[in-house]
């Protein structure tokens, strides 16, 4: 095993500039999609850090390691913190930036400096978020959703807040508009529609959303400051206002903004099993399409969050028949990776192992999900832990287990270094237990009646309470042991060659890590698709 | 990746547009003069949405643009119009109790 | 760990949706787990060097489990709608009581006007309880009924429920509210037949003086009080309405104030009511004393009676809300304790600057309806205002926070 | 070592796609202005016979001749007419000052009339009419801090022009800064009646 530092080789050491500022100033995909990297795992460990403690403050009635006021802000900054600052740009941002040019044989975005400035307005926003915590009048207690007229009227840091929610929805988009442009403008030779990775399909579908949802996220938190500067209000009763109107706008971004979460992740596991499998995916055409059909049907249901809200009971019965069709591409899309594994030849890989997860995890989110679709059943389950536990089960079991996927399927590529595996198979199987007794039990408990944002409950929910507790310290330390065994590996694992996993896709063709531009002199020219595992054999590491 | 080059649009066009449009300011400020209920929302509507048309096409030269940017347009559009459309199912239906 | 009570209509209307959502889900994900797992050992590498089929796609399958699902997801729309629809129609002859919420404490107002921080019902009869917030956005949430609704500023929302057997039932609210959210909560108490009837009996308001004098002097007998027709003219809504009198023959208009009621106690056949004959006895000093004709009078008129037991301070605190902030034995909450609170020095912050002083009265009332110019050292500026209490009830709070 | 590829198309792609996020960022004024609309019919009209349609109207026209001076300045770019482009440029820059000061003006006669928001003299006017004046201070406020970016950009560019960084040969950041420039008007075209002339 050599010695050699991880900054030697590939787009580490060629750079214009050198040092620091060969970083900052790096218009190259990869260095932000590092940059974006360490941000955003940064920005999950700081979050799980808080969710953590709300668990531990749960584990029985009564106050222990904090206050109402405190738990009401921790949860609020960790729903910020989780969505705006790691799911949102998880995927699409680090990962998509790393892969998206390499995967359509491009040597960079379309637009490079665009994208750094992407990064810029993700770290201002991070800034201004972390800044809210710590300044003014109390760190904001009410939560990610910023509903009004709470928001408009609590005395804590809101404005700050919701100004880095604002920034960080201008990063979304810039990052969308340079996506789109780089899939039509920028794919190589003989890459035609029809042999784009499905990661490269989902990240298109994203993109599309990050355009067309993400300034009414922008609109409505601008109006939520302007209410509170101002205090002349477009919510406010008194001003002929509806607070309602707040939540259709707020949600016609934040329903479509769990599909920008989610779309990225189902490409990342379509990348994975077809690669483990050694075998095409199953459906390519229903896989692409469906992932434009989510991509739009997610824009057609976000009222399915208001069915208690007071809003009519006609909205309710078209909303609750949209959610319904939305649930089919999601249902398709299981049983096509289900059908890849079909005579196939399995490799229970690291990244295999959490996109199993993925599936099995996302479909119980999916499955909760029509129990929250259907009007009557969720006017039960409405704003319970339940709930909390479905969306965990979605944007963590699905999404963030995607991450990890991704994070154990390309970060050798990048680092061009393995991590190892026994550790990784441990880890995964604390994470699998950890993840699923939490927030099994919060599913649960919620079905029992606990209602979600309580920092203090009744007697009659702590058995359960105390599982979902116990069970987050198995997450935890599944957690560690897995970016412990992530870092070690980076830093200096075992050396490997171009393609450790035998991918098809065309970043498997380049050398680990790649260079700058990629592809070297030549422009690649594509003549396989990218689940033709014929001839291509794993390198031995 | 090959260059399309527009052919630059005549003074004149964009002049003849200019007058068209001011032409439309004026319909609609002078239907505005007169009560006619609901049509005069729907009548200033309807011609400020053929002014946009005006612009885009021929000022902001979409004519001339490949068909990705106007399926781009038509995708926005249609999003927009669920936007409000679905936010009315709501809006127009709520029940007042007595 | 309890389970729900399911005896209800409106939990069987939740139930039914869930138990067929929930049902269908586990096999689905039993058969998805199984399917993969399956597959996962029969084909590992380690038996199956290279894949055994290169099939890519097959239109009949993936038709297949388009359509199947699409119809299966549709009959759990159209169960999950149709239950809904049961829980917003009320059954007829439901009982109707008001339900305010803010921050973070619960009001029932009853048809009589009786005011309660928990809501008192009759078991085995339907209830609908109107909803509406004075702040922020509440919800309504028993989880033993699955019935759950938002509280919104400016627009009234409405729950019905049943209650199956006398018990005590959890009301909680789901919409998040701030530093006192968890703290909101109260319970449906259902009381049999005879236990309501005994509650509405033992804590009804004090009846009227006036009403009372009403009876005691057999007016009643003569003037209804609902407005119904009688030998004498009634004496529904009186205050401020146009007369038409006789008074020596003479028609003239009059309007009804309390001159005039006196008059016609006293001297009831001075100024007669057109239409009706001139038969009224009057009424002298000796047999109704002033005072009493004074609570008639405030009767009559629409005014509160004045002669009634005084208002319960201790009372007042309870079913306002305030003890859900301001504990009443010491312990700390959101706000500070009531517990000698008229006995310590408090620190308070008043423009800016601190100020060290005992609570008085005035002070007491000046935090009751304006809390926020002056804040409490170490509590955070939160309260709402209690301006929408009246004076009399104002008075009272303060009267018993004094002899805390 | 960077990457450098030259795609005016996908230059304009790019910008078609940052305007459409723009159009929802204001169609969210618009539904709030729609719903309001079909609330409080009769208080609209009140309210919108409040604003002077003077200051609307010439607003209108001078957005409209500034779109057009704009777009003529595209096509004597591509006809290497360097003079007159810049002559444009600069016409279309002063047009939106005439704007921005017509503006200033129509807002300072409201603002002495006490119709502001958060004023005492709207919530008097109750809740329809302050809605409306609301959504009206919002939305033209935000499309006069677009009118500002516009010129700002269109005034870079002119610059560029004048320095022949932007050329005949190459001129997709004039084209891009005219197409946010239309966008600008494209808002207006919709917010004047909306606001203006509702009867």
């Amino acid at each position: 095993m050599t010695k050699t530092p991880l900054t030697n080789s590939g787009f580490y050491s060629e750079s214009p500039r050198s040092g620091v500022l060969g970083w900052l100033l790096s218009t190259d995909h990869k260095r932000i999609g590092m940059m974006y990297l360490g941000c955003i795992t940064t920005m999950f460990i700081v979050a799980a850090v808080l969710g953590l403690a709300m668990r531990l403050q749960l584990f029985t009635p009564g106050q222990h390691i904090m206050t109402a006021q405190t738990y009401n802000a921790t949860f609020t900054v960790h729903g910020i913190i989780m969505i705006f600052l790691f799911i949102i740009p998880s995927i699409p941002a680090a990962f998509g930036n790393l892969l998206l040019p390499i995967q359509i044989g491009a040597r960079d975005v379309f637009f490079p400096k665009l994208n750094l400035l992407s990064w810029y307005l993700y770290i201002s926003g991070a800034i201004l978020a972390i800044l809210a915590i710590f300044t003014g009048t109390g760190a904001p207690d009410t939560g990610w959703t910023f509903y009004v007229p709470f928001s408009t009227q609590t005395s804590t840091n809101v404005s700050l807040a919701a100004m880095a929610a604002f920034m960080l929805g201008f990063s979304s988009i810039l990052t969308g508009i340079n996506f789109v442009t780089t899939i039509h403008r920028l794919r190589a030779e003989g890459m035609g529609w029809g042999r784009l990775p499905l990661f490269v399909w989902t990240l298109y579908a994203t993109a599309w959303i990050q355009v067309l949802a993400t300034p009414m996220l922008g609109i409505t938190l601008v109006l939520v400051m302007l209410e509170r500067f101002f205090g002349a209000g477009l919510f406010d009763v008194a001003s002929g206002g509806d607070p309602i109107l707040f939540q259709h706008l707020f949600w016609i971004y934040s329903h479509p903004a769990v599909y920008i979460m989610i779309l990225p992740a189902m490409g990342v596991i379509s990348e994975i099993i077809p690669t483990f499998s050694r075998k095409p995916l199953f459906g390519y055409w229903a896989m692409a399409i469906s992932s434009l059909a989510i991509a739009f049907a997610g824009s057609l249901v976000w009222a399915h969050h208001m069915y208690a809200s007071g809003m009519s009971d006609f909205a309710i019965l078209v909303f609750s028949l949209l959610t319904f069709i939305v649930a089919i591409p999601s249902a398709i899309k299981i049983f096509n990776w289900i059908s890849t594994l079909y005579k196939g030849s399995i490799q229970l890989g690291p990244p295999m192992l959490y996109a199993l997860a993925f599936i099995l995890q996302f479909a119980i989110g999916g499955l909760g999900g029509l129990a929250l679709g259907a009007a009557a059943a969720d006017i039960h389950l409405h704003d319970t832990t339940f709930v909390v536990g479905h969306f965990h089960y979605t944007m963590f079991g699905g999404t963030g287990f995607a991450f990890f996927a991704a994070l154990h399927y390309w970060l050798p590529k990048f680092t061009g270094r393995m991590y190892n595996h026994k550790i990784a198979f441990i880890a995964w199987g604390l994470l699998f237990v950890g993840f699923n007794v939490t927030y099994m039990a919060m599913q649960a408990v919620g079905i029992q009646g606990m209602p979600r944002r309580y920092y203090d409950y009744l007697p009659e929910f702590q058995t359960l309470n105390m599982v979902a507790t116990l069970g987050s310290w198995v997450l935890a330390a599944g957690l560690i042991m897995m970016f412990a065994n992530l870092l070690k590996g980076m830093l200096n694992g075992k050396l490997i060659g171009m393609n450790p996993w035998g991918g098809a896709t065309l970043e498997w063709q380049v050398p680990s890590p790649p260079p700058m531009l990629n592809f070297g002199k030549e422009d690649p020219v594509v003549t396989r698709g990218p689940y033709d595992y014929k001839g291509v054999k794993a390198d031995e590491f | 990746m090959s260059e399309e080059k527009h052919e630059p649009v005549p003074y004149q066009t964009f002049i003849l547009i200019w007058v068209a449009l001011i032409i439309l300011t004026g319909i609609t400020v002078g239907v505005a003069q007169f009560d006619f209920g609901a049509v005069n929302i729907w009548v200033a509507l309807s011609v400020a949405s053929l002014k946009s048309a005006l612009v885009l096409f021929v000022f902001m030269h979409l004519r001339q643009e490949s068909l990705l940017f106007k399926i781009g347009l038509l995708a926005m559009l249609i999003i927009l119009v669920i936007f409000i459309g679905l936010t009315f199912t709501d809006v127009l239906y709520r029940e007042v109790l007595p | 760990m309890t389970l729900l009570p399911t005896d209800n209509p409106t939990a069987q209307l939740v139930d039914g949706v869930m138990i067929y959502i929930f049902g269908l889900s586990l096999l689905l994900l039993l058969g998805i787990t199984i399917v993969t797992i399956y597959f996962v050992v029969k084909y590992r590498r380690s038996r199956c060097p290279e894949p055994t089929s290169d099939v890519d796609h097959s239109i009949v399958l993936e038709a297949i489990w388009t359509v199947l699902p699409t119809l299966i997801v549709l009959t759990m729309f159209w169960y999950g709608w149709v239950n809904y629809v049961g829980l917003t129609e009320v059954p007829e002859g439901a009982m109707e009581v008001s339900a305010t919420a803010r921050m973070w404490s619960w009001q029932f107002e009853y048809a009589d006007g009786r005011r309660e921080n928990r809501l008192f019902v009759p078991a085995n009869t339907p209830v609908k309880v109107r909803l509406q917030s004075t702040d922020v956005i509440h919800s309504f949430f028993v989880p033993a009924f699955r019935i759950k609704k938002d509280m919104v500023p400016g627009l009234e929302t409405y729950v019905w429920f049943e209650a199956p057997k006398p018990g005590s039932y959890d009301i909680f609210c789901t919409e998040y509210c701030g530093v006192g959210h968890a703290d909101m909560i109260t319970t449906i108490e259902a009381l049999s037949a005879e236990d309501y009837a005994a509650w509405l009996v033992a804590d009804a308001p004090p009846e009227h003086r006036g009403l009372v004098v009403l009876r005691e002097q057999g007016c009643i007998g003569c003037h209804s009080i609902d407005g119904t027709p009688g030998i004498g003219p009634s004496l529904f809504e009186l205050a401020g309405s146009p007369r038409q009198v006789e008074i020596d023959g003479q028609t003239t208009e009059i309007t009804i104030d309390d001159d005039y009621l006196i008059r016609a106690i006293r001297e009831a056949n001075y100024e007669v009511v057109q239409g009706y004959p001139a038969m009224m006895p009057s009424y002298d000093e000796a047999s109704l004393n002033n005072d009493d004709l004074q609570s008639l009078v405030d009767y009559m008129m629409g005014r509160p009676d004045t002669t009634s037991a005084p208002l319960d301070g201790a009372r007042l605190i309870e079913i306002n809300g305030c003890t859900g902030c301001h504990s009443t034995d010491g312990s700390p909450s959101i706000g500070p304790t009531f517990q000698g609170i008229s006995s310590r020095d408090i620190t308070i912050i008043r423009d800016g600057k601190e100020v060290t002083q005992q609570a008085d009265a005035d002070y007491l009332l000046r935090a009751l309806v304006d809390p926020s110019v002056e804040t409490v050292k170490g509590y955070p500026d939160i309260m709402p205002p209690s301006d929408y209490l009246s004076p009399e009830e104002l008075d009272a709070i303060v009267e018993h926070l004094l002899q805390q | 070592m960077s990457f450098e590829h030259r795609d005016d198309t996908g230059d304009r792609f790019g910008m078609w796609l940052f305007l459409y996020t723009e159009v929802i960022l204001f169609s969210g004024l618009f539904i709030l202005y729609a719903i309001a609309l079909i609330t409080y019919p009769q208080e609209y009209i009140t309210a919108s016979n409040k604003l002077n349609i003077w200051f609307g109207g010439a607003n209108t026209v001078v957005l409209l001749t500034s779109s057009l001076t704009i777009a003529l300045a595209i096509t004597a770019i591509q006809r290497n007419q360097i003079r007159l482009c810049i002559n444009l440029c600069v016409a279309t820059i002063g047009l939106a000052i005439v704007f921005l000061i017509n503006k200033y003006f129509e807002w300072s006669h409201e603002i002495s009339l006490g119709i502001y928001p958060a004023s005492e003299t709207l919530r008097d006017m109750g809740p329809g009419v302050t809605s409306f004046f609301n959504l009206y201070y919002f939305t033209a406020g935000l499309h006069g801090l677009h009118v500002l970016i516009g010129a700002t950009l269109i005034t870079v560019v002119a610059v560029m022009v004048a320095k022949g960084k932007v050329t005949s040969d190459r001129y997709v950041l004039l084209e891009n800064s005219a197409l946010y420039w239309h966008l600008v008007d494209l808002v207006w075209i919709f917010l004047f009646p909306l606001y203006y002339l509702i009867i």
